[in-house]
């Protein structure tokens, strides 16, 4: 039988993975693809507590629905700002935003 | 056929029957008895048996997926289809395309390419991704197959059912825009990236229109399952082509650019950029990629548009519902397959521009129309 | 688990399974006789120049950015229509359709954008 | 005893994102973040929630995967195709580990694991809609904005303005 903490427990595993992306990655797509983890993490989460407190209540759900539509437009931004970058200074690494403030 | 015919037949059946036996008698029995028989007795016997007794049965699933409305009956159905269109067009072209395989108009054509392409050279160019580029032939018929257990050829048959089934069919075929990319980046070839960039950007535009076409029918139904849909259309006595013939026609147009067939074969273009995003595929993986998963998209599209449009199974009795089923999907293949011997190419840049401004509009109206019908109904 | 997926799984699994030894088949018999010429990518006949893995056309680049939007939309309307008979009309097309309208604008301007060649 | 969909599901998404971060090659981690989306979707269905996983498909594979993937391919040039193993690893990994400690030790502590499954019917589509447009429709307009806005950010960032 699979349990509530079961889901949580994947979900923070997920969110481990996705905070240890972001920290570790220079690289800005690759940043982004720890963001899309963490916001996986995030929506199981929200399902799956959806699931199990109140079955008939679909507010979970709904967020859900919400989550995924707010990340792909979140991914369009992202890219869009990530294809600018590489335009400006012919790279994707973070440290070449730093030359941008000037 | 004449009598040599037939006795010469024989003598190469029995030559290939003999040849079958020796081996099997020389070193099969003896292993089956040195084995011991300490796997095949326990586990693989049962096993054995109770798939043979399964396939016999036609309410199984097991009948449904390997045989009747899934992957068997769809090949074979599939090899006649390629034939079939290669004769129309040879028609249509005043030539007589395949003559020689099967002794009848070629009818055997299509099995005789498949052996043809599995005695090729496998041909990986240099430079090429390996796994993604060996991968992509799999993966595309995995693909294409899995679209078959979503359309249903009657209540009887049919492999997967569910209230979400319409969303299942447009999730898995939003997998082969993925699967071209990386077949097209991986062959390391610059016909091959700009077919696959022109596939792309073709299918993803196209989508959304096709599913925007459907949005009426599923305010009409109120449900997303494909039996559904037909038990409405069973119900009003009419098929939804009549009531919603603009979403008909932006459905057909847009399953045609997503089989990639002529009027849009952009992305395979084979007289400007050789073939597209299967250029560096050779041998068996460009039967896979070009003869194999293209043409079962085809039948299930077709069977999907006969289940929206055309009342999938209905029709009056002599004739069982399967067949009405497959009638139907017959029309509508040969009406796509007879596009390619009548229209030109177009350019990617009006196909994009007819896909997001005319069609979405198109498909728009009818969500807005089918509204307006549903207060008529609700106020009468 | 009230609705099982594994019709479609095992649909997928046989394919994966009946494709199997056609890829087998010719690894095993077909014939292997690379030649550096044989492997070189195919350019209509011409020496091959260059790596193929340029920067790729950006050309139609607005069409995607589209695409990511409005697919989130449809399966949203879909959300919708399915619902439509078990809520008042009064109260959910007004919503449904600023909800639409409110898209017509980026629509426009993602064309208008893309028409522009200059810019991409 | 779990359930063994369960668990090859949880596999298969715990790998799938390592990999995504892990993987050499830029495009070999796209596609793991593809299958990782799949992946998603399978626990969503495991939840009794199909809808949503078909959503998930629909959108996360067919859509953001391809979009990534493509921007993969634009920007792809060998120089940094690779990410080097520095001394950020040691910090990353212990980051990520504490925030995994942290949540467990609440988890833990609040005795979840011992909730069983209420009864549920799959969600399907109308129950949603009726959810959606009922209780949170001025939040689904608003949503349309954003998603209207993004468009445009999207495109007047992408667009190069030549003087």
């Amino acid at each position: 039988m699979t349990t509530l903490a079961d889901f949580l427990t994947v979900s923070m595993v997920l969110l481990a993975i996705g905070v240890y992306g972001l920290v570790r990655s220079r690289n800005a797509i690759r940043m982004l693809f720890a963001v899309e983890i963490i916001i996986s993490a995030a929506n199981i989460n929200l399902v799956a507590f959806s699931r199990f407190s109140n079955p008939m209540d679909l507010t979970g759900q709904v967020f859900a629905l919400f989550s995924i539509a707010i990340g792909a437009a979140e991914a369009a931004v992202g890219l869009a700002i990530i294809i600018l970058v590489f335009r400006l200074t012919g790279d994707v690494d973070i440290a070449a935003l730093r030359r941008l403030r000037k | 056929m004449a009598v040599t015919d037939i006795w010469q037949m024989i003598k190469r059946l029995a030559e290939l029957s003999f040849w079958l036996l020796v081996p099997i008698t020389l070193f099969g029995i003896p292993a089956y008895y040195a084995l011991e028989r300490p796997i095949i007795q326990p586990y693989v016997l049962p096993f054995l048996t109770r798939l043979m007794s399964e396939l016999m049965d036609p309410a199984s699933l097991t009948f449904k997926v390997i045989l009747y409305p899934g992957f068997t009956f769809v090949v074979i159905y599939a090899a006649f289809l390629v034939l079939i269109e290669r004769k129309l067009a040879a028609k249509v072209q005043l030539r007589v395309g395949p003559q020689y395989a099967g002794r009848y108009e070629g009818v055997l054509q299509s099995f005789a390419d498949m052996f043809k392409a599995l005695s090729k050279e496998v041909i990986v160019p240099a430079g090429a991704d390996r796994l993604i580029f060996l991968s992509a032939p799999i993966i595309s018929m995995v693909v294409a197959g899995t679209l078959l257990a979503v359309v249903p050829p009657s209540p009887q048959s049919l492999i997967f059912d569910s209230p979400v089934s319409l969303l299942l069919f447009f999730s898995v075929i939003s997998f082969s825009p993925l699967v071209i990319l990386l077949a097209a980046w991986s062959s390391n070839n610059k016909f091959t990236l700009v077919g696959g960039l022109r596939a792309l950007h073709q299918l993803v535009s196209y989508e959304i229109p096709m599913v925007v076409s459907t949005l009426g029918l599923a305010l009409l139904v109120g449900s997303l399952s494909l039996v559904d849909v037909v038990r409405v259309q069973e119900r009003l006595g009419l098929p939804f082509l009549l009531l919603q013939p603009l979403a008909a026609l932006t459905f057909y147009i847009t399953m045609v650019a997503e089989l990639e067939r002529i009027p849009f074969d952009i992305p395979e273009a084979d007289s400007e950029i050789v073939a597209g995003w299967v250029t560096e595929y050779s041998g068996v993986n460009h039967l896979l990629l070009y003869g194999g998963a293209p043409v079962i998209k085809l039948y299930a599209f077709s069977g999907l548009f006969t289940t929206l449009f055309l009342g999938g199974w209905l029709g009056p009795p002599p004739i069982p519902p399967d067949l009405w089923f497959h009638l139907k999907t017959f029309l509508v293949i040969l009406s796509v397959q007879a596009l390619r011997a009548i229209y030109p190419r177009y350019r990617i840049d009006q196909l994009l521009r007819i896909g997001w401004g005319t069609l979405l509009m198109l498909a728009l109206i009818n969500l807005a129309l089918t509204i307006l019908l549903m207060g008529a109904i609700q106020v009468v | 688990m009230a609705l099982d997926f594994t019709p479609v799984l095992l649909m997928a699994g046989f394919v994966f399974v009946a494709v199997l030894p056609l890829i087998l088949i010719p690894a095993i018999f077909a014939p292997r006789r690379p030649t550096p010429i044989k492997l070189a990518p195919f350019e209509c006949g011409q020496p091959p120049s260059g790596t193929a893995r340029v920067h790729l056309l950006m050309q139609y680049y607005p069409y995607l950015l589209l695409y990511v939007v409005l697919d989130v939309i449809s399966i949203f309307l879909f959300a919708w229509a399915v619902s439509f008979s078990l809520l008042p009309a009064q109260a959910s097309l007004p919503l449904v359709a600023g909800f639409i309208l409110v898209l017509l604008p980026p629509l426009g301007y993602t064309l208008l954008m893309a028409r522009r060649r200059e810019l991409w | 005893m779990v359930d063994p969909a369960f668990l090859l599901v949880s596999g298969l998404v715990v790998a799938t994102s390592i990999l995504a971060i892990e993987s050499r090659q830029l495009v070999y981690g796209a596609v793991n973040l593809a299958l990782m989306f799949l992946a998603v979707a399978g626990m969503f269905i495991l939840l009794d929630a199909p809808f949503i996983a078909m959503f998930q498909i629909f959108v996360n594979v067919g859509a953001v995967a391809i979009l990534v993937l493509f921007t993969v391919m634009l920007v792809s040039t060998e120089r940094w195709a690779r990410v080097p193993r520095g001394r950020e690893f040691w910090a990353a990994l212990g980051t990520s580990g504490l925030t995994v400690l942290a949540l467990v030790s609440i988890v833990a502590r609040t005795g979840l694991a011992d909730v069983p499954p209420p009864p549920a019917a799959p969600t399907v589509g109308p129950e949603i809609g009726v959810v959606m447009l009922g209780n949170y429709g001025v939040a689904l307009v608003l949503l349309g904005i954003l998603l209207a806005a993004s468009v445009i950010g999207a495109v007047a960032l992408a667009k190069v303005e030549k003087g």
